[in-house]
């Protein structure tokens, strides 16, 4: 964290990311907004009302319902001068842009020899049981964190949020930036005054000695209620939340395991084929010789994500579905 | 054919729908909106719904020259274009509700709905998303040699989403029996058509080779000869065509859209409330005509009403699906 | 495997590929084929040369270059009693259709309550080392293997190749088929007459004491070059081919862990966010107890994949890579 | 400004091109494109290569009235634009034998090559791929108040993709400076256009509000004439226009794709060739009009060789890149 002020304010994480949007607006003219309803409406989830009023619709542009043509135009706008914040409502819109993002922003630097560059910041949306089915609420960061060129950012406080917004719109590569919609009413502390957080940091969220629970975004919140849960039953746990699986700070979450030798991931994309089986494989692989047990995972259920809320609850990881994990790890149930 | 039909099968060009029957089809619509909205306040729904009241003319209009036999998608506003293909409102609520008894044994929403056995493939949460799906189901129809249409409803957002133009193109090229019908109701969530759609949209669909007509999505009749022609060119091997209705949402883009002042004005919404409603419209020349008196459409409107309480009735007090079924479901048989 | 026998023919992967689509059209009329040049070009890869000529244009369709609008039509053609195959050219052009693949035909099954059904295959290529460059050398099939409802096959033999599309396209889900493309002039036994391979059967390619290397499409055979080169060392390599990704035959790759107490995986794939990553984490969760050493995995690199041969040639494992890795692996380096 | 353009800007519609420079440089790719041809089938070049011979008139014509200032995007058969746009030609054989020296260090390859001091945004190997890339430079100009103007290139086969129509509806909307050209040569890889064309093409421009002309694309001045509308228009702040070309390339689809009987005949070949071949039409209204004789213009044709010989020596003994170049332009700096 760069600049970082003693003093805080509590914001919710949608202010946060709107406070990181209009002051990289302010820093630098090149910076600019579109998508779908980003002005006057400040999008369904109400993230950016107010930057149409201070920056007016030249840089906060309403798109048509044309993703694939405004992530491409992001794109072309990002190598030749602009540094856009792209808004795809819902993640899972992203299998509407896949070929922009990872044929065309993920490579273009590559391909030309480092000459082109696409300072492109793109933010989606994650996170199930709002019930709304199985096509918009999906976590798809896996798709994108396999394609080498892009750098992903999962924030899980207000605090994350903001700084690793700042310094994703600073970024000279494409990155994509997930908010969780259950997140974006919960409040936190977060520094006055201008900080950056940089992309691959990881953070301990919690400090413990008995087993790291590594968890991505809203799941750092599941992880941190168990933790909570566990710590009455003499269980300490560390949670660990990587902050962006690419840059992934390797590290960071290794050195945790092979303290406390036991580790559990937890990740809201579906399980199979997840970002939580390569941290999962990470850790087993570098922390192999510390480990006192297998590397539990815990994801979505593999099954798109059913509209009836008694069957939804079922799909999400909940702080009593991890805990129960935890204890069967550590011998304790 | 399903009795539910005002037309149970349009083989010859002569035959005059059931007005009445349409009639009372649209304020099926317009009262099982209501309840929907009533559902949600009262927090009994999950989640969101897009409501078409305002809009049944265009989806009772065009249902009214198809038969069981013929395929229909939807949209995310979809619980009109159910309703008039055919559906039980009862199995619909249930549906809404994430009740085992629903048309997706709760598993889809509304935004999910899809009715087999009347030809309904499905509302889509994906703006456009349906539509390879409807021309998909045109090719089928052709290869199998069979005299079914597929209908694709789609809203005037879905102009913006490239796979329109893919689509028709191969519809155009193949001369699949494909109607596409353009619920143009001058806004795509919270932002005007007129910001985002440039050129024509009949000309677009003219320029595929596509015959496009603009119709007056309030009067039934209108839709119904626009629909018949359609519908008669599809099945005489001529290919697709395109229908533009003009038509308007009375409620927000959703139940919780509540404030819309600023995207849209009282006054103009109350002009089509008062001035085109496809329900008054329809009941005034079904009176001129003699077709009706204001009593039997009072009683057709007292009856609705009551079944639909019922059908609430009826989802409300139905069971949530098993818990094991959140695992079924994901491959076919 | 069904109905095989002794007899066996050589053939080529591509060969094996074209039988195998000509064996279920001539079975089932309901099966036909898309894509673009796959009529008389028989596809740039010659794969579906004789085809058209065997069964029409009726049956073999030359498309625009409309790949989401055709795959959308090929979902749409499935739920009203079709069998399509549809050819996506390049396995990197699947970032055009994610939508119509994990958004339409993976979730149509389950949100429709199980109603509606989506018996597509889609055909599509892996592989790099052609000199191809970063836009047409990716094998991106951890995108889909990630998404619930979409079943993944690799063939890495023509024999399993014939097999495996057989089954693909009798399956009622949707598959994706991924053909590597250096593979397609390979030669292998093919077994004369009917037969099919089930998806989810892995194959143990090569049994062996000391290690097993779990390896995906062409890596198969880069295993079993290693395995030869380490033969001659004194390390017996079990090579474990799990055929399909989805779904996953767990217990062949665990068990055969559980033996060696050793394992590599090697996948063409990137190596972050990988299937790779997948695998690994299942070896290393289901046989931790039994591991002498951590779970290796080599992938493509981490970078799009460059053009000029000394470079590309970096990008992808290889035997001799691979057997330094199990070298070291087995305190033998 | 580049002197190798024809025209160093384009600032007054009077300006006459230097006709001589533009002759020479459609030698320059016609003479390139012949030892491309060589160096594949002397495997001097790794992978493949899309020859552009036959269609040096649009290039040169829309490059001349270009400045280095103003951007392109390019496709597969993307030589022409780069060398019409002002490329060198030893870097640019650099390139495609996956040198060093080439234009992206030999990362991109034939199908990648960028020239960002001369505006070329890169050549693209989906179809259809930058069409976002150069709508979003219009949108960059326009932002930036700039009296740039970019150009996108497509072949007739990119009027299948969807994204045309999205970014053609966007660029009318904003009235960005941006120029769709596209290279109508009858085929899009071995399909006719006429079996994936429906409609009319420039009608389709014409229904999103763009102005559309067809031009005889081997023409020079008629290509010539258009483009300098279309620039005008585009720097004027009127908008975006389309320019329909009639060509023809002479090799096939690829430099691999000799037989090519199956798809279109020797005699339509030979037609394009003697009748209506670019530089030969050039070369006879030259001579009429007293601007050359035809020494001057063997000289050209000799001069040019050998320029591209000693260009061609240049890059066959060219350095490899060092190894560590494949790990280097990830992300951005
Ligand atoms: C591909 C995609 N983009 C965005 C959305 C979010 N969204 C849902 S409905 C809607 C507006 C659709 O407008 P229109 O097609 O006119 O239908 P209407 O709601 O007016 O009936 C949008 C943008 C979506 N569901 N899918
Ligand atoms: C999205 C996509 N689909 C398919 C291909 C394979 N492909 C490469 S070039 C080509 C034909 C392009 O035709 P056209 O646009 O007319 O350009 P031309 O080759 O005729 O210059 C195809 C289908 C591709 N590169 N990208
Ligand atoms: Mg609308
Ligand atoms: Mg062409």
């Amino acid at each position: 964290m760069t600049e970082a002020t003693a003093e805080t304010q509590e914001l919710t994480m949608a202010q946060a990311i709107r406070e990181a949007i209009a002051e990289e607006m302010r820093r630098d003219p090149a910076v600019f907004v579109m998508g779908e309803d980003v002005a006057e409406a400040g999008t369904p989830f109400k993230v950016l009302s107010g930057l149409v009023e201070e920056f007016g619709v030249g840089r906060v542009l309403d798109t048509p319902i044309s993703e694939p043509g405004f992530t491409g135009m992001g794109v072309g706008a990002a190598m030749t001068g602009r540094r856009p914040v792209v808004d795809i409502m819902f993640g899972d819109f992203l299998g509407l842009v896949m070929d922009q993002v990872a044929n065309q922003a993920a490579k273009v630097h590559y391909m030309s020899g480092g000459k082109l560059s696409v300072p492109l910041t793109i933010r989606t949306t994650m996170g199930a049981t709002r019930r709304s089915a199985a096509q918009h609420s999906q976590s798809l960061h896996a798709w994108v964190s396999h394609i080498p060129g892009l750098k992903v950012a999962l924030p899980s406080t207000p605090c994350d949020a903001k700084g690793l917004m700042k310094s994703a719109i600073r970024d000279n590569s494409p990155v994509v930036f997930f908010e969780d919609k259950m997140n974006y009413q919960q409040r936190g502390p977060v520094p006055v005054g201008e900080y950056t957080i940089p992309l691959g940091a990881a953070d301990i969220k919690r400090k413990g000695r008995d087993v790291t629970l590594i968890a991505t975004s809203s799941m750092v919140l599941v992880a941190l209620e168990a933790a909570e849960l566990l710590a009455a039953e003499g269980i300490e746990c560390e949670v660990v939340d990587p902050r962006t699986t690419v840059p992934l700070d390797r590290k960071t979450l290794v050195d945790s395991v092979r303290r406390t030798s036991r580790a559990v991931v937890i990740d809201e994309g579906h399980r199979s084929y997840g970002v939580g089986a390569e941290l999962a494989a990470v850790v087993a692989e570098e922390a192999f010789y510390f480990l006192d047990a297998p590397v539990r995972r815990l994801g979505a259920l593999d099954v798109p994500i059913p509209f009836s809320p008694v069957l939804e609850d079922l799909t999400v990881p909940t702080a009593t579905s991890l805990a129960k994990t935890v204890r069967d790890l550590c011998g304790r149930s | 054919m399903s009795n539910n039909q005002p037309q149970a099968a349009a083989t010859s060009a002569e035959v005059q729908p059931d007005w009445l029957a349409a009639y009372r089809k649209m304020v099926t619509i317009r009262l099982f909106e209501d309840r929907v909205n009533d559902l949600y306040q009262r927090k009994v729904m999950p989640g969101l719904a897009h409501l078409s009241s305002g809009e049944e003319a265009v989806a009772v209009g065009v249902c009214s020259v198809l038969g069981d036999q013929d395929y229909i998608t939807s949209t995310h506003r979809g619980h009109g274009h159910c309703l008039a293909k055919g559906a039980a409102p009862d199995r619909m609520f249930a549906e809404l509700l994430g009740k085992a008894a629903g048309y997706c044994g709760g598993k889809g929403g509304s935004m999910h709905i899809a009715d087999q056995e009347r030809g309904n493939l499905g509302a889509n949460a994906i703006v456009g998303g349906a539509l390879g799906i409807a021309t998909g189901a045109g090719l089928s129809i052709k290869q199998r040699g069979s005299d079914q249409v597929a209908v694709s409803f789609i809203g005037d957002g879905a102009l913006g989403q490239g796979v329109l133009y893919e689509v028709m193109n191969m519809a155009s090229l193949w001369k699949l029996p494909v109607i596409y019908v353009c619920e143009n109701n001058l806004y795509g969530e919270y932002t005007a058509g007129s910001e985002t759609v440039a050129g024509s949209p009949l000309d677009r669909a003219g320029a595929f080779g596509i015959p496009a007509t603009e119709v007056d999505g309030q009067d039934i009749r209108a839709v119904h000869a626009a629909s018949q022609q359609s519908v008669e060119r599809a099945r005489s091997g001529a290919g697709p065509s395109f229908l533009l209705c003009s038509t308007y949402r009375y409620f927000g883009h959703h139940v919780g859209d509540v404030d819309r002042g600023y995207y849209r004005s009282r006054e103009e919404e109350m002009f089509w409330r008062t001035e085109r409603d496809p329900i008054k419209l329809a009941a005034t020349w079904l009176v001129a005509d003699g077709a009706a008196d204001q009593g039997l459409l009072d009683q057709i409107e007292q009856d609705v009403g009551r079944e639909l309480d019922q059908a609430v009735e009826f989802a409300v007090a139905a069971a949530y699906p098993e818990l094991d079924q959140v695992g079924t479901d994901v491959f076919g048989d």
